[in-house]
This record gives C-alpha cells, sequence and structure tokens, in this order.
C-alpha cells in the first residue's frame, strides 16, 4: 500500500476509533471489542509501513496542510519514529485488554468517555511519532497533554483534580514557555524547522547558543520528566491504573523522551553535538535526575508513587543517553525506549492488580500477597528486572548500549552515575518481592488472583519484557538506521 | 513679546478648553460632566475657527469688491462637530434620566457604591 | 456598478437604518439587517478581489477630487477590516434574533437593529474612508449608537456602564479632533493621503508631534489600551449579548486599525517609531496590560467580565505587534485582529446562548455544563484554546508571528514574556472548563440545549477559528501582504 | 482692527468667568443658564472671527437646545450638586499636563490671521476660487458642507438620526407598562 | 403654563414668525448664512416652545410621534436617497451635477435637496428628544 495511505491511516484509524466509541456506549461489550479492534488494526498498519518504509532509500514526507508560508503540519516516517509508533500502538492493544479487566473490576463511572480520550490519546501519540518538523511534534505534543486530562482527572475528586492541574499546568507551562520558544528561535535562526538527517543546525550558531537551545528542549518537553519539571508525573498518580500505565509506559512520558531524542538526532544532529560538546551541561542535569528520583523512590511507600519516581529515573537514562552523543549511545537510548515501556507497563498492570484484587496500595501491606498472587508477583519480578537492567530482560540490552557509549565518550562519570543508579534501583524494587515472598502477612489475605483480563495483559507485557532480551535484533536492526 | 501676540488666541482657547476638561473631570454630578463636555467641545471649536481666521478677512460669503475671505473649511468642519456635539449631549441626557430612574442619584460616587453592594 | 462598490459598502447599511425605523416592525427589521450585513459581506469580498488585484481603490465621494472632497481609499489592510467587520455582523445577524427577542422588549426592537445598523455602518466608514475628519464623524455614528445599544442591557449597570463610555469615548473622539486640528493648521489639509505626503515637510515641529499625540491618546482610549480601559469591562459585561459580541469583535479592533493607519500610513513609521521613542512606550503599555488585565480576569466571577478583560489583554498583544515596526509583528498584529475577532466572537455567542437559557453567565452558574448544553460548552472550550494560543487554533498563528517580531526586533526577553503571559489565559479559560467538564451543578432541573438558529452562526466562528489556525494563507496570508504594504517592501 | 481685539479680549474674559463659575456654582438650574451664556458668547467670538455660519448654529444649538434640554432633565432630576468628596489634585494634574502639552504644540504655529499659513494656501482657496463656477452659490460654508464635503454632511445626518434613534431606545416608554407602573404605583400608595 | 393667558397669546403671535423664519433660513442658506442645521433648530424650537405652552398632549396632536419618527427617518432617507439617484444617473455618490441640465444647476437642486433633509431630521429629532424628556416627567 501507498505509504502517505498508510501514515494518515494511523492517526485516522485511533481518531476514527473515537465516534464508534461513542455510538456503542450502551453496549460495553461492543465498545470495547471496537476499542481493541482498533487498537489491533492500528499496530498492524504502523507494522505494515514499519516494512514498505524500511526497504525505501530516503524518506517520503506527507504534508498534511501547509501552515503558513514555509510552516506546515507534515508527516513522515522514519526509523525512530517507526520503532517508537509499533511500542506504543503495539502497547495500546495490551492497555486495552488490560483496562477492560480494571475498569469493570473497579466498576469505574464514566467508562466510554474513558475510551475515547483514550483513543485520542493514541492519535496524537501517532502524530508525535511521525512528525516531520518541529511545528508538527509541537501541535500533536500539546494534543497529547491536553486529551490526557480528562484521563487523569478521571475521578473527578478534588485531588483528581488537584493533580490534573499540575500535570496540565507543568506540562502547558514548560512547553509554551521553552519548547515553542525554543521552535520558533530555531525557525528565526533556519527558517525551517524540518528534521532531516544529520540536523538544520549545523554551522549556524556557536556551542553556547545551541546549549542554550539544548536546555530550551531539555526543559521544555516536560514530558521527559528531567528535573526539577518532573512534578507532573507523581502528581498524575491520581489516575487510574490503565492511565498510569498509559502515561509512564505508553503514551506520554515515552512521547516526551523519543522528542528530545527526535530532536537530538534530526534538529541538532549528533556529529554535530558531538564535536560542539554543547549538550555536555545537559547531560549532567539528567545524571543529577537519574539519581536523585531515585533515591526519592526509595523513600516511597504507595506502589505507585514509587513506579512515578522510578519513571522519573528512568526516562533521563534515555536523556542521558541522547546527550551523550554517540552512535552507540543512541541506539541504547533508542532500545531503552522499548525496554523501560515493556517493563514499566509489567510494574504497572501488576501494581493495577493488586488493587484490584486486593485494594492494597501500599508497600507495606503487601507482605505475603506473593501466595495470594502468584502469577502477578512473579510478572512484577520481571518487570524490576528489566527496569534495574538485568537479564534475561529487554533493559539488560539497552542498558548495555547506554554504557558503551558512554565509554566510547569517555565519560566517567556518567559510568558512575549509571553503576550508582542501577543500585538503587535494586534497593527500590526488590524489597517489594522480598516482602511478598518472604514474609508472612499481617492479616489473613481473602482473595485470589486478578480478573483473567488483567492477568492476560500481564502476560503479554512479561513475553514482551523477556522477547526483547531474547531477540534484540529487529528493534536492533531500526535503530541501527538511526546511527547512520 | 510677538510670539504673546501673534499665539495668544490659541492659547485662550486652550485654557477654555482646559476649564471644561477640568469640569469634566472633576466633578462627580453626572449633569455638570455633560455641561463640562460642551464647555470643553466649544473651546475646541474656537481652536479650529482660530485656525480659519485672516487677517482683515470677511466671512466667506462672496460678495462684490470684496477679495479676501476667511477659510470656509474649519467652519464647515465646526458646523458638523457641533451637531455631533449636541447629539452627544441629548443621548448624554437622556442616560442622565434613565441613571435616575434607576439609582435615584446622578452623583457618581453614590452610583459607584450602589454598583459595588450589588456586586457583593 | 462595480465602481460604485466603495460608496455602496457604507451607504447600503446607513440607508437600511432609516428604513427600519419607517417599516416599524421587527420581523422585517431583522432580516434587513441580516440582508444587508451579508450584502456588505459580499461586496467587501468584491473589494478585496479588486484590491488584491490593483493595490490601491480610491473612489470620489460626490465626484471632487481628493484634497477638494472626501476620498474612499481602500488598500488591503481596510479591506480585509472590511470583510472582517462585515463578515461578522452577518454572523452575528444571523445569531441574533432568539437572543435580541429575549433580551428586548418587543416593541422596541425596530429601534434596536436600526441602532445596530448605524454602529455597523460607522465601523465600516471609519475603516474605508481616507479623510481624517471624516473619520472622525463616522466614529461618532459607530459610538453613539453603541452608547445606546449598551445602555439595553437587563442590569441597571449597563446605563451606568454607558455612561462611563459616553464620557470617554466622547474625550478619546475630542482629542481625536484637536490632533486632526493640528495637523490640519499645519498643513492645509484633511486627505490622509495628501496628509502623508505634506507632513514630512514640518516633522521637526512641535504641533505635530503633539498632534500625534493627541490623536494616539483618542484612539488609545477608544481600542481602551491599559490604563485607557476602564469604560470597557462594564460595558461589554452588562450589554445585551449580541451587542457584546458584536462590539468586542468589530469594534476595538477598527480603532486598532485607525492606530495602524495613522502610525504607519498618515505620519508615517520613520516619524512615529524612529524619531520618537513610541514603540518603546506603547510595547511597555501593552505588556502591562496584558500581565495586568489577564491577573484580573482570572479572578472573574462574571464570565462575560472575564472575557471584557481578556479582550484588553488581547488588544495589548495586537498593540505590541504594532509596536515592533517590522513584517512579521504588523503581520502578528493584523493577522491576531482577524483571529481574536473570530474567537472572542464565538466566546461572547456562546455567552448568548447561556444567557438565553440559563439567564446567567455566573461561573457558578455553569457547573456541568458541558453535560447539559454540549455544543455551548464546546464551543467555550475551543474559543478559549484560541485564546490561549494553544496549536491548530487561531490564535496559534498570532502567537507564532508576534514572537517571530519580537525575536527580529532582538527582544528575546519579551518573546519569552509573551509566551509566559498566555499561560495566564491557561488559567482563566481553564477555571471555565473546569466549571463545565469537571463540576457536577447542584441544579436538578433540566436545560436544553440553544436554539439551533444561535447554534448555526456561531458554530461558524467555531469552525473558522480552527481552520484558520490549520489553513492560513487566507489569514495570515493577507495580514503579512497588508503588512508588506504598509512597511514598503 | 484694533476694536476687534479688545471685544475678542473682553468677550474672552467673559466665557473665562464663565467657565470657571460653571464649575463651581453648586445650583445646577444656574449652571445650565452659564452654559448657555458660555455658548452666546462663544457665538459672538465666532462673529468675530468671520465665522457667521458657525455662530448661528453656536447660539441655536448651544444656547437654545442644549439649554431647554438640559433644563428639561434638570426638571426630572432636581437640582442641587451634592458636595463631592472627591481630591482635585488628579484631576488637575491631567489637566495641566494635557494644557502645556497643547500649549508647547501651539509653539510653531503660524501666527494668528497670517494669510500664508497652509491652511490658507492648500486646498481652500479653490473652494473660495471655483465655489461660484461650480455651484453657482455665494456662501461657500454651504457649498462647501452641501456639496464639496457632502458626505461629512450626510455623516452628521447620520449622527443625528443616530442621536434621535438613540434617544427613542432609552427613554420611550411601553403604553401597556406605563399602565401596569401606574397600577403598581397605586397599590404602593394604598 | 398652560394657564396663563399672556405667553398663550404672545406664542400664538411668534410661533408662526419663529416657523415663517425657519423657513427662510432653510431656503436662504445660499446666499446668507444658515442652512438646514439651523432651520431645523428653529423649527425645532418652535414647536418645543409650542409644546411648552400649550403641553404635550396639544403638540402631540399636532405632530404625533409616530409621524415625527417617521419624519427623522425620512430626512435622512432623503439625503442619502440624492446620493443613491446620483448613483443610478451614472456618477458618483452625492455627485449632484447629473440631477439637472447642467454642472451648476444640478449642484442647486442637490443641494436644496439634501439641506432639506438636514432640516427635517434636525426639527424632528428635536421635537422627538422633547416628547421623549417632557413624557418622562410624571
Amino acid at each position: 500500500m501507498d505509504i502517505n495511505f498508510l501514515i494518515i491511516l494511523t492517526i485516522i484509524i485511533p481518531l476514527a476509533g473515537v465516534p464508534l466509541i461513542l455510538l456503542s456506549r450502551n453496549s460495553p461489550n461492543l465498545r470495547e471489542f471496537i476499542t481493541i479492534l482498533t487498537a489491533s488494526i492500528l499496530f498492524l498498519t504502523n507494522l505494515l509501513l514499519t516494512i514498505n518504509t524500511l526497504g525505501l532509500s530516503e524518506s517520503k514526507t506527507f504534508v498534511i496542510v501547509n501552515f503558513f508560508p514555509g510552516g506546515s503540519i507534515q508527516l513522515t516516517p522514519e526509523p525512530l519514529g517507526l520503532i517508537f509508533g509499533l511500542i506504543a500502538s503495539g502497547l495500546w492493544i495490551v492497555t486495552s485488554i488490560y483496562s477492560i479487566g480494571y475498569m469493570r473490576g473497579k466498576n469505574e463511572k464514566n467508562q466510554t468517555r474513558f475510551y475515547c480520550f483514550f483513543a485520542l490519546a493514541i492519535a496524537a501519540t501517532m502524530g508525535v511519532a511521525y512528525a516531520g518538523n518541529l511545528i508538527t511534534l509541537f501541535i500533536f505534543y500539546e494534543a497529547l497533554s491536553l486529551s490526557t486530562y480528562p484521563l487523569v482527572t478521571h475521578h473527578q475528586s478534588e485531588s483528581a483534580k488537584q493533580g490534573g492541574r499540575t500535570y496540565l499546568g507543568v506540562l502547558l507551562t514548560t512547553s509554551v514557555v521553552f519548547f515553542l520558544f525554543g521552535i520558533i528561535w530555531i525557525w528565526s535562526i533556519t527558517g525551517t524547522t524540518e528534521f532531516v538527517s544529520g540536523g538544520i543546525l549545523e554551522n549556524e550558531i556557536n556551542p553556547y547558543l545551541t546549549g542554550i537551545l539544548i536546555l530550551l528542549f531539555i526543559f521544555g518537553i516536560g514530558k521527559a520528566g528531567v528535573m526539577p519539571f518532573h512534578r507532573w508525573l507523581p502528581a498524575a498518580m491520581v489516575a487510574p491504573t490503565p492511565v498510569s500505565a498509559l502515561l509512564h509506559a505508553v503514551a506520554v512520558v515515552k512521547a516526551g523522551v523519543f522528542s528530545v531524542l527526535k530532536i537530538t538526532v534530526y534538529t541538532f544532529g549528533v556529529e554535530n553535538l558531538s564535536s560542539n560538546g554543547a549538550s555536555e551541561f545537559a547531560m549532567y542535569l539528567a545524571a543529577i535526575t537519574i539519581v536523585a528520583a531515585s533515591i526519592i523512590a526509595l523513600k516511597q511507600n504507595n506502589i505507585k508513587k514509587m513506579l512515578a519516581y522510578s519513571t522519573v529515573s528512568q526516562l533521563s537514562y534515555i536523556v542521558l543517553a541522547a546527550m551523550i552523543v554517540s552512535s552507540n549511545s543512541i541506539i541504547g537510548s533508542t532500545l531503552h525506549i522499548a525496554s523501560h515501556a515493556f517493563g514499566k507497563i509489567t510494574l504497572f498492570f501488576c501494581a493495577g492488580a493488586i488493587y484490584v484484587a486486593s485494594g492494597k496500595t501500599e508497600i507495606s501491606q503487601l507482605k505475603g500477597i506473593g501466595k495470594a498472587m502468584p502469577l502477578t508477583m512473579a510478572a512484577f519480578l520481571i518487570g524490576s528486572l528489566s527496569i534495574i537492567g538485568l537479564p534475561p530482560t529487554g533493559g539488560f540490552i539497552s542498558k548495555w548500549y547506554i554504557l558503551l557509549g558512554a565509554i566510547q565518550q569517555e565519560e566517567f562519570i556518567i559510568l558512575l552515575v549509571l553503576i550508582i543508579s542501577t543500585l538503587l534501583s535494586v534497593a527500590y524494587l526488590l524489597p517489594v518481592i522480598y516482602l511478598s515472598f518472604f514474609l508472612t502477612p499481617d492479616s489473613k489475605i481473602d482473595h485470589g488472583e486478578a480478573p483473567t483480563a488483567i492477568l492476560i495483559a500481564l502476560g503479554i507485557s512479561v513475553t514482551l519484557t523477556i522477547l526483547l532480551f531474547l531477540y534484540p535484533t529487529p528493534i536492533f536492526q531500526i535503530a541501527k538506521f538511526i546511527g547512520n | 513679546m510677538d510670539l504673546i501676540l501673534s499665539h495668544i488666541n490659541y492659547w485662550v482657547a486652550i485654557a477654555l478648553m482646559m476649564i471644561g476638561f477640568y469640569a469634566l473631570i472633576a466633578r462627580g454630578n453626572l449633569i455638570k460632566t455633560i455641561i463640562g463636555l460642551n464647555i470643553f467641545q466649544a473651546s475646541v471649536f474656537l481652536l479650529y475657527i482660530t485656525f480659519g481666521k485672516v487677517s482683515g478677512g470677511t466671512a466667506p460669503i462672496l460678495q462684490k469688491n470684496t477679495e479676501l475671505y476667511s477659510n470656509p473649511l474649519p467652519h464647515v468642519l465646526i458646523l458638523t462637530a457641533i451637531v455631533v456635539g449636541v447629539a452627544t449631549t441629548s443621548l448624554g441626557l437622556a442616560l442622565v434620566v434613565k441613571i435616575y430612574e434607576s439609582y435615584g442619584t446622578i452623583e457618581e460616587d453614590e452610583i459607584a457604591k450602589l454598583d459595588a453592594q450589588e456586586e457583593n | 456598478m462595480l465602481s460604485q462598490l466603495p460608496a455602496l459598502q457604507v451607504v447600503i447599511p446607513l440607508i437600511a437604518a432609516p428604513l427600519c425605523v419607517i417599516l416599524r416592525n421587527k420581523e422585517i427589521s431583522c432580516l434587513v439587517s441580516q440582508a444587508v450585513s451579508i450584502v456588505s459581506f459580499l461586496i467587501s469580498l468584491i473589494l478585496l478581489q479588486q484590491v488584491l488585484n490593483q493595490n490601491v481603490i480610491s473612489y470620489a465621494l460626490g465626484g471632487w477630487l481628493a484634497p477638494i472632497g472626501i476620498e474612499y481609499r481602500l488598500d488591503i489592510l481596510n479591506t480585509f477590516i472590511l470583510v472582517i467587520v462585515s463578515g461578522i455582523s452577518s454572523i452575528v445577524t444571523i445569531y441574533s434574533k432568539k437572543s435580541i427577542e429575549h433580551e428586548i422588549d418587543s416593541e422596541k426592537i425596530y429601534l434596536f437593529y436600526t441602532g445596530y445598523l448605524l454602529m455597523f455602518s460607522g465601523l465600516l466608514g471609519m475603516s474605508i474612508t481616507g479623510d481624517a475628519f471624516n473619520v472622525f464623524v463616522f466614529i461618532e455614528i459607530s459610538s453613539l449608537s453603541s452608547y445606546a445599544m449598551i445602555a439595553m442591557g437587563k442590569d441597571r449597570r449597563a446605563v451606568s456602564a454607558s455612561f462611563t463610555y459616553l464620557v470617554m469615548g466622547t474625550v478619546g473622539a475630542t482629542f481625536f479632533l484637536i490632533g486632526v486640528g493640528l495637523m490640519y493648521a499645519m498643513t492645509g489639509t484633511l486627505n490622509m493621503a495628501d496628509l502623508a505626503e505634506r507632513l514630512p515637510k514640518v516633522y521637526e515641529t512641535k504641533a505635530i508631534l503633539v498632534s500625534f499625540a493627541f490623536i494616539s491618546i483618542g484612539i488609545l482610549l477608544k481600542l481602551a489600551l491599559f490604563p485607557l480601559h476602564l469604560w470597557l469591562p462594564n460595558a461589554y459585561t452588562y450589554a445585551p449579548s449580541v451587542v457584546s459580541a458584536f462590539l468586542s469583535a468589530t469594534a476595538t479592533k477598527v480603532a486598532i486599525y485607525l492606530l495602524i493607519r495613522f502610525g504607519y500610513t498618515v505620519f508615517g513609521s520613520d516619524f512615529v517609531f524612529i524619531k520618537y521613542p513610541t514603540a518603546e512606550i506603547l510595547a511597555s503599555l501593552a505588556i502591562v496590560a496584558i500581565i495586568v488585565c489577564s491577573l484580573v480576569a482570572i479572578f472573574q466571577t462574571n464570565i462575560k467580565r472575564l472575557l471584557a478583560f481578556s479582550s484588553l489583554a488581547q488588544v495589548g498583544y495586537i498593540i505590541l505587534g504594532i509596536s515592533l515596526n517590522n513584517l512579521n509583528g504588523l503581520t502578528a498584529a493584523i493577522v491576531h485582529i482577524f483571529n481574536h475577532a473570530i474567537s472572542k466572537g464565538a466566546l461572547f455567542l456562546a455567552m448568548g446562548c447561556i444567557a438565553l437559557v440559563i439567564g446567567s453567565v455566573k461561573i457558578k452558574d455553569m457547573e456541568g455544563l458541558g453535560k447539559k448544553m454540549p455544543f455551548t460548552a464546546f464551543a467555550i472550550v475551543i474559543g478559549g484554546l484560541s485564546l490561549i494560543g494553544v496549536p491548530l487554533t487561531a490564535g496559534f498563528i498570532s502567537k507564532w508571528y508576534i514572537i517571530l517580531g519580537a525575536l527580529d526586533k532582538g527582544w528575546w526577553v519579551l518573546a519569552i514574556l509573551l509566551l509566559l503571559t498566555s499561560l495566564l489565559a491557561l488559567v482563566y479559560v481553564w477555571r471555565i472548563i473546569e466549571a463545565m467538564y469537571f463540576r457536577s451543578s447542584e441544579n436538578v432541573y433540566k436545560i436544553n440545549e440553544a436554539p439551533i438558529s444561535m447554534l448555526i452562526p456561531m458554530y461558524v466562528l467555531v469552525i473558522m477559528t480552527i481552520y484558520f489556525g490549520i489553513e492560513t494563507s487566507f489569514s495570515a496570508g493577507l495580514a503579512s501582504e497588508a503588512a508588506k504594504f504598509l512597511i514598503g517592501t | 482692527m484694533s476694536l476687534e481685539i479688545y471685544i475678542d479680549l473682553i468677550l474672552v474674559i467673559f466665557l473665562a468667568i464663565t467657565g470657571i463659575a460653571v464649575i463651581y456654582v453648586r445650583n445646577l438650574f444656574a449652571v445650565a443658564m452659564l452654559s448657555g451664556i458660555y455658548s452666546l458668547l462663544m457665538a459672538s467670538i465666532f462673529v468675530v472671527l468671520d465665522a457667521v455660519d458657525v455662530a448661528f448654529t453656536e447660539a441655536a444649538v448651544g444656547a437654545g437646545i442644549s439649554t431647554i434640554l438640559m433644563l428639561g432633565v434638570l426638571a426630572i432630576t432636581g437640582n442641587r450638586e451634592k458636595v463631592s468628596n472627591k481630591s482635585p489634585i488628579l484631576p488637575l494634574l491631567i489637566v495641566i499636563c494635557t494644557g502645556a502639552l497643547l500649549v508647547y504644540g501651539t509653539w510653531d504655529l503660524p501666527i494668528f490671521g497670517d494669510p500664508n499659513a497652509p491652511v490658507h494656501t492648500h486646498v481652500a482657496p479653490e473652494y473660495i476660487a471655483n465655489t461660484y463656477k461650480h455651484t453657482g452659490m455665494p456662501n461657500i460654508v454651504t457649498a462647501v458642507l452641501a456639496s464639496y464635503r457632502g458626505y461629512d454632511t450626510l455623516g452628521e445626518v447620520g449622527v443625528i438620526f443616530t442621536a434621535g434613534v438613540g434617544v427613542l431606545l432609552l427613554l420611550s416608554r411601553r403604553k401597556t407598562t406605563n399602565k401596569l407602573n401606574q397600577k403598581s404605583k397605586s397599590e404602593d400608595q394604598s | 403654563m398652560k394657564h396663563h393667558i399672556v405667553p398663550r397669546v404672545i406664542a400664538k403671535l411668534f410661533i408662526p414668525g419663529i416657523i415663517l423664519f425657519g423657513l427662510y433660513v432653510q431656503f436662504h442658506g445660499d446666499y446668507g448664512p444658515g442652512g438646514g442645521f439651523q432651520a431645523g433648530v428653529i423649527i425645532g424650537a418652535a414647536m418645543i416652545l409650542y409644546g411648552l405652552i400649550y403641553g404635550l398632549n396639544d403638540l402631540k396632536k399636532v405632530a404625533p410621534s409616530n409621524i415625527i419618527i417617521s419624519l427623522i427617518a425620512f430626512g435622512f432617507l432623503l439625503y442619502a436617497g440624492v446620493g443613491i439617484v446620483t448613483q443610478i444617473l451614472g456618477a458618483n455618490f452625492l455627485e449632484y451635477g447629473v440631477l439637472g441640465h447642467t454642472q451648476k444647476e444640478g449642484q442647486h437642486i442637490g443641494i436644496i435637496l439634501v439641506e432639506l433633509g438636514v432640516g427635517i431630521t434636525v426639527a424632528s429629532v428635536m421635537v422627538i428628544i422633547f416628547y421623549m424628556f417632557a413624557g418622562r416627567k410624571n
């Protein structure tokens, strides 16, 4: 099929899902069938797109509309975007299955609204993945923030609204003040915002200005969660768990780090950055975030909060890897988007499963729960291993490449940071396993495993985590295109 | 001295204007505000007419044996402006009546007080 | 026939006004207003087409050529303004019927439409004319009719607001008159093109500086730039919905057009921006306006008032664009005149729907509106997003250009400040959205959606808000053509 | 010539006195009369300055119609101005600044009555020279008003029309409500 | 003042004179000072005087407010209508030359007509404003 057609389809399919979901609001079964069907078709479309595109020697651009003279909304399928598109659409299927179990298990209200905005968020994510220039990226980035807001405030309680305000406030503020400013600045320097292999800023400005611009983007893309603009992530924890999974693993945060990566590669250019060292400062900023967020995670008792801070830390791995700017670290960074996605979604699914089955939300309550929910907790173990970066999980591979990149660029402080943070992640994740399997519960446990739909979803995500370790080749192959 | 003599007319117009302007902004009574507006505008008209005067000229109505006429254009403009002024005045007065009927007063600060009460 | 169009542009609505009085029928006068607005809109589009072909159209009224007689002078800028004013008027009049019947005594409806038509033709006359004194006359037509229109609001505060507006508006017009008088005294002419030619010879005189000052202050009073804005919030809040919508979308915009016209064409940008620090003064006033008025807007409980303060802030953006005196800045100003007209128009029309259905525009009465009046609520969301400048809405385009303009001028701190201030808009818009969608109302009684005859015109504006956020060759394209024409590149 | 100046000066002094009196007198009837007198004096000055048409109008409007209207309104609203505790400092400051700015602006205006001022050398001479040729009317002001700048005058009629419509909108009463009001009033009294 | 005989008699004598003077001013404006606006004010003033002396209701019998309202519009329409007519005759708006056989004649006709429009509108607006204000007193 024609690539242009496929690429526009990736956005239209989830959008088309919205009215269908709305129409079927009176029949939950049909509604959720449509959700999963849309998700599956979307994934297949992405797959087709990937296969069709990789054969081409140069990327094709599809212009949706000419915005104003010289600026347009356009989509370009390129390797980085394809990987992200595949991950996001694939995990949408899994999350949908999971949501069905969760939402029905908890008897949530406003489920139709939930599925609608979920689909909208995915459409926006697809736009971020295939954005062909900075303007398009920005537009879909904002659309993603707005479409996930109703999801975060789903409960409509006072705390949900508070969390929603922080969420939207931080994300929009950073994006409008820094991100947009950076984009317009680049436009006024170069007259274009196109994503071009090798970057568009070569020889245009001096390293200091480049450094400032990088900072504008790192801070501007608040979704990447680099400190001090990470507050929205824990605040968004008021959302239902599938939303947290969506935010933290599938769409929002990944859209953030993905944007950072994309801008590094296609706007600044890897060669350009590695030669002038403009990214140094941003790199240390990411390093600080990694360590600081891990320490905060260590102190959390609420499972979702702990996972949130773990996400903040893990995201900065990706940013850090991008800022190291070597071919290996870029590959590592790309892989880490995938491996963290699979690992973290597993962990969130587990947290949700525990909540649905037992109503527990705090780590200290989990004593002995492993016996009642062995499958869930086993999945938790696999997820943890991936986050820590141990075999047999995808996390090992991605971390390995980041380390290689750091060595390649002789960034030994970074190496040290990576080691410390690995130890810290062991320290905040393993106690959960320990508690649940080796301690006796305070009170009698009278519940079993989570609903089947949840378990199916968990099974898929665990499988993906391990598969990424066993067969990293496909993603690795695509990632290699980026390095060139 | 020459400057004073040749410009005194303008300054007089300006002084009158400012008297009107002061009555307009300093007085709290709505009718006085309107009268201030009238005086202010009438003095602006004087400034215009002053521009149009030619020494030794006569009114711009063509007559035999007359060569020098004052400039008719400012007169025309001011005729229009006077009409505009009276239109504004009558509308303003209509508003005053309306205000009196709904507030029972035409003093600015009392109206403001009543409005503030409503706000709370 | 085609050559007579410039005159007809103003004369048709002007003649329609007395016709309404003679016919004395509310249904017919409503129809007449609608027909006249649409005809004007079509005329303005044809004129736009002509202007694009031949740059400038001049029409000699009474057949007397320019400095002797009064001239209509159309270029891209004011034809664009004509299109905006008459387009908005078409939508507003189509919308108006139900809203007016609800808010105005039925015996007075024909007079109301008469006043409306006068206001409309006054604004058209201000935009189209090429004669400085004629501007004054039409300012007064539009002002006097808007005083009367505003006073028709149901709340008694409408009357006192109207009186304040009358006083400040007349002072503004008189200042303008003084300025024109001084210009006339120094050049002997009232025709704008002629003035532009003759003024450079007397640039050095004090009289011209003072004349510029008075004209600017007069216009700034009309366009309500902080701190000369005191009349506007109450006027917009208590006026009938249709009037608020029309005035907010067009009246201040035409005043802004006058500022551009006098600044760039009559006095010339060399005089205004290079000889004197006008840019700095205007820009600082504009920034204060944006910040202060946005902050005040955040704390309003009456949404119409909130929108009024938001309008004041948006006027600040436009003035800022003008003060930048470069292509991007001026483009931003002109395109924002257009973009703000459509999005603010949509918002005020939505307020009209709410006033009709609920009878209140207080924020606490709008809770849970998202479910009860989904279409109106959604219109408010889109309009609000455009005020913030969210991408894919018209507001974003203006923001983009104004920041480019600030960067071109090297004022990058200003650029950041501008982006920050759009967050203030986010706060006040979000208060409305949160109330509508994320609070459930305590009132249990059933509310219906507004009538379809009001929803359709409103949605025309809503769709335009989105359309012109995506496809900008009409709005931004024309704006940048006009800016190029003014700057002379 | 010198007589003209003296008349001018005396009139101007009277004007200033009237103006200041308007500010300080608190009886609004008196103020309305004073404003009428102000207009009459102004009209006299206009005559001195050759603007007979303007003088005629100012006298008819300022001294006549405006005064009648004011008196009419005062009959409704009462004629005492209350003592205001507004501080006069800010208005005074504004007025002084505005006045100073204007005086500054007049500094290099052409000398009063100078026949070579731009006002008298551009556009206006053409009216004086051609009016009779074009329109056959001796009164140049009428010709300019109704023909050369006839469009301004159309606007002027538009303004008057607007004022009429505005006043009608504001003050016309429904006959039915009138009766209702009277009813409710009588009920209040009883 | 309804019951005072002296003003009533004086008014009876004066009002026709004032109106006559108004008409003179109206149609003599081409030659001397005056024109539609001044004439309108004078005639309006005469009618107001009538109203003041004989009472609002008597004046309303002579000049019913409906007719006056229509006259406001009519005067304005007359003015603008002249412009439209010149347009129909192929000239620009308000280009009176085409109204007559010669330029001068056309100008003359045009000016008289528009001045008449001004006079009618002004006089009737004055009267209607008087009606509105006087009607408020009770």
